[in-house]
């Protein structure tokens, strides 16, 4: 049996509304709810070793440093990079992103040159393109979504003849669900002289990811929507390339030695790390890694994979619905659509009047919204915790909006 | 919450009375709700005096902003340009007839007020725009 | 009686090692600890209303979002700044720096302009201008610091008339806890046609701030000093300043509407806060602000002064001790010293022996230790939960050290 | 965790034997333990053969950092630079006669090592300077 059975570790979930609904969370592609374990461990930190970490000699300073940078090896092996010294903590997949742009980007980057998106990326992976290509002058081009949600890669090759310097793109849709071949495309970028920088938000909470195998340059995500707490994001990036950009923040912890005028730049991960870190938030992280890895990652896929096969099965019965992305085969767990009776905004009113939580409106991806010609969608998204009842009450819901809307 | 989706609501959804265009209009102002794309445009006829002497609204939204629209615009007509400015957002929610509604759908609801006045006032700031 | 008893907030402070030491935590200045009501804040948010904000419809995403935006108002409050919108979340005190420093800094400054900082800063606020400085070839010029620890306020006025953009001080040396007239030095900075940045990092937590009243514009501080949680920092900057200055990071919440090769940038404070925020970290920051304030700042300071005036008198005691900055006089808690037979090192480690955490090294300024010619001391800084018993304490230990070798 | 103040390494801080410079060197290394602003030099004499025949250290630091490179220069006379090469983290833990240390204490027990493999190997990478 591929249900997962993990309600009892979240118990916001068994929280119910005046009409006694229990809460039916559907929007972990937004954030994801953080089970019992994952907030021990920060309590725990808090009251027994909390102090800043780095230079402290004393006991409970070496501690928490020793705990901090033990996440940071369990982030390593959690995406099998080469070194834990390639990932850098940062608050979110966002500001991982911008790391890039602002380091690596203003760097290397040079009037005229190519930087290759696609039209579904999320806002996170599109302006931080936009700043630096006002700034430095670059050309911005975009990987086509096809009508079914899929990227058009016999474009992706024309678009690779541009020798663009770097393609950066999602490894899973945040609206569609899509999931881009990343490992070819990877190599294809190679091969084309670009790097690759892969938008992992949404894939590292939902399957497992060989950061290695991808051969990706460069990764980003968020704790929040893996289980963890909100407040830490990481950045990987291999080893070279890191140890080539220059530094980003300025402060604390970053350095060797600093003069009055100048400064001698510590070593990658640190370099890139200024000021006191989301510690706590680190813990919290690595207790969320451990928890999906004693659940396994496998087992984490195959849970999403057949709710999402059902919830696509169920919500196509719904009249005037439809889905944008992919019907089948393998796609992300988040699921969007719209109903032609009614504006998402409504729909996701009248499902929260039923304790029911999805997501309206661009969901950071107003372009691709442009693209299908929509200016907004409901999204349901589904984690570990839902179970087949939630979609049911989803489609509950859905009566309910026609009934009042149709 | 549901219970915001009141009679009054549904209907000018609905049926607005107000829906299509000014052609030609002697003031049109339009504006978004970035959160969900929703777009509105306002178009009024207004006399010598300063007197709305015709109105309607344009543009796709929810049943919220719609309802508020069609509402807004009806409200306006004989009224004075000068007296629109001081419309409140207790007024619209009084047109409404909702007492209580979350941050995102008073944006819904405010979005009509928003393009009155932005139009009349101008473009508020911070609108930078980048490329 | 102005000894403050807080102890049971703090039950990391109950905590015994091996000899039955309780933990003596001298170690404030570099991070707080935190009291049982911003650790269950946190904890409540995570169990009831745990989502992403600024864009649900549904309750809970609702009031996270009200949560989350009710404590910018609080922070508002407590620094009494003019409006919520001139409070920026940032991760840190040093991002708060470095986002004036990439955000006004690459816009309004050129070359051969000059910032104006002083010896004693905080690397946090001398890296992010030294990397503006090599980028834009300003000049960095630096107030000196006298003997006694305090700024040479004559230096100062002479260094105005090179006319400098920008004069960016700290209000509280974490080294030598002087404390700047920094209202007065405000002043005289907007008058030779400077903005005035204060670094409030050591400030917020033990004083009452009214940032309207000093009229700085740029003002940054950490939620980790302060009782709150790791992962959250903030940036006051007057409206029209924030207003002016271009976006920093891309993503979501920045922005207002997004095409695939332009943008319109969201209003202030959103403007700044790209991606998902530090959610519960605000939370717990606005649970420390209500701490704070139901002892009121004022009792928090002479707690303070208190304890420090018995620290420094209780410590010039002690042989071959030197105690660098002001040795009465208002000043902060943070009291950082030499002993002429031990290596500040060595003389952390035998404390520790003992249950007592000092903080060993340049505690970030490496430059200030410098100009005092010394390459590392030993510092002991205090906070709201410390007693005499600690100083009597950090005097047995300091004994020991000497005993060992002296 | 006062256990790590044996008394050889109050004795090697206190008295330490190969404290000084040698004027000319064949071989000088620095370096620094940021953390604490700790300075270490090194200076060594090598003959034909690549055999140390004389070795100093100089600078400041705290008692570790001080009896380990009074240690370490101690042991390395008579070896081979190819065998110093070889010197591992354990080699000077075991000279210092500690098992465990804190992991900033251990780069003050380490400081000696990294400025001999440090200029025996070249600067390592990650050393960007900027002004
Ligand atoms: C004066 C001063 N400024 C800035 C900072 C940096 O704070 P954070 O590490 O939280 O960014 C500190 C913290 O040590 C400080 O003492
Ligand atoms: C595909 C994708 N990329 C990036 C992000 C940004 O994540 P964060 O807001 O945590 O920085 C998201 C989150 O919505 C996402 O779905």
């Amino acid at each position: 049996m591929t249900q997962l059975n993990v309600l009892e570790d979240f118990p916001i979930l068994k929280q119910t509304d005046k009409n006694g609904n229990r809460l039916c969370y559907l929007d972990s592609a937004a954030t994801s709810q953080k089970p019992e374990p994952v907030l021990r461990a920060m309590d725990d930190y808090y009251h027994t070793i909390n102090a800043n970490i780095h230079r402290g000699i004393y006991h409970i300073a070496e501690e928490a440093t020793a705990a901090h940078e033990n996440v940071r090896e369990k982030v390593r092996a959690f995406i099998n990079a080469g070194a834990a010294s390639e990932i850098v903590f940062t608050r979110n997949a966002t500001e991982s992103i911008n790391l890039v742009a602002y380091s690596w980007g203003r760097q290397t980057l040079q009037k005229g040159d190519v930087v290759l998106l696609t039209e579904m990326e999320h806002h996170a992976n599109l302006i931080p393109w936009q700043l630096l290509a006002a700034e430095k002058e670059l050309r911005l081009e975009f990987i086509p979504v096809k009508e079914d949600g899929q990227l058009d890669l016999e474009a992706y090759a024309g678009l690779l003849d541009m020798r663009p310097k770097l393609v950066s793109i999602s490894g899973m849709s945040n609206v569609l669900g899509t999931i881009p071949p990343t490992k070819q495309m990877a190599a294809d970028a190679h091969q084309a002289g670009a790097l690759f920088l892969l938008d992992g938000a949404q894939m590292v909470p939902h399957q497992k990811v060989d950061i290695r195998d991808i051969d990706a340059d460069f990764f980003a995500f968020s704790s929040h929507k893996m289980l963890g707490p909100t407040g830490i994001g990481v950045l990987y990036g291999k080893q070279a390339l890191l140890e080539a950009m220059p530094p980003f923040f300025g402060g604390g912890e970053m350095i060797k030695k600093v003069y009055l005028r100048s400064f001698i730049a510590n070593d990658v991960p640190w370099k890139f790390e200024a000021g006191t870190p989301a510690i706590a938030e680190a813990i919290g992280l690595g207790a969320a890694i451990d928890y999906l890895n004693a659940i396994g990652m496998d087992h984490v896929s195959a849970h999403e994979e057949n709710l999402t096969e059902y919830a696509i099965r169920s919500l196509l019965t719904a009249p005037g619905l439809k889905i944008l992305g992919p019907l089948n085969g393998k796609r992300g767990s988040a699921v969007s659509f719209t109903v032609d009776y009614a504006h998402p905004h409504d729909v996701a009113q009248i499902l929260d009047s039923e304790n029911i939580c999805v997501r309206a409106g661009h969901h950071c991806a107003m372009p691709l919204h442009d693209r299908f010609a929509i200016p907004a969608t409901t999204r349901a998204s589904f984690y570990i915790y839902n179970t087949r009842d939630d979609v049911d009450r989803l489609l509950t819901g859905l009566e309910k909006v026609h009934r009042l809307f149709g | 919450m549901d219970d915001i989706y009141r009679e009054i609501i549904l209907e000018h959804y609905k049926n607005p009375s107000y829906k299509g265009e000014l052609n030609p209009a002697d003031m049109s102002f339009e504006d978004e709700n970035p959160l969900c794309g929703d777009h509105l445009r306002i178009d009024l006829r207004v006399d010598e005096a300063g007197t709305v002497t015709d109105a309607r609204f344009s543009g796709h939204g929810c049943a919220i902003s719609q309802a508020s629209a069609d509402l807004v615009v009806e409200s306006i007509i004989g009224k004075n340009v000068e007296e629109l400015k001081k419309m409140t957002k207790e007024d619209v929610l009084d047109l409404l007839g909702i007492e209580e509604l979350g941050p995102v759908r008073l944006k819904c609801a405010l979005l009509s007020l928003k393009v009155l006045k932005g139009g009349l006032y101008g473009v508020p700031e911070g609108h930078s725009e980048f490329e």
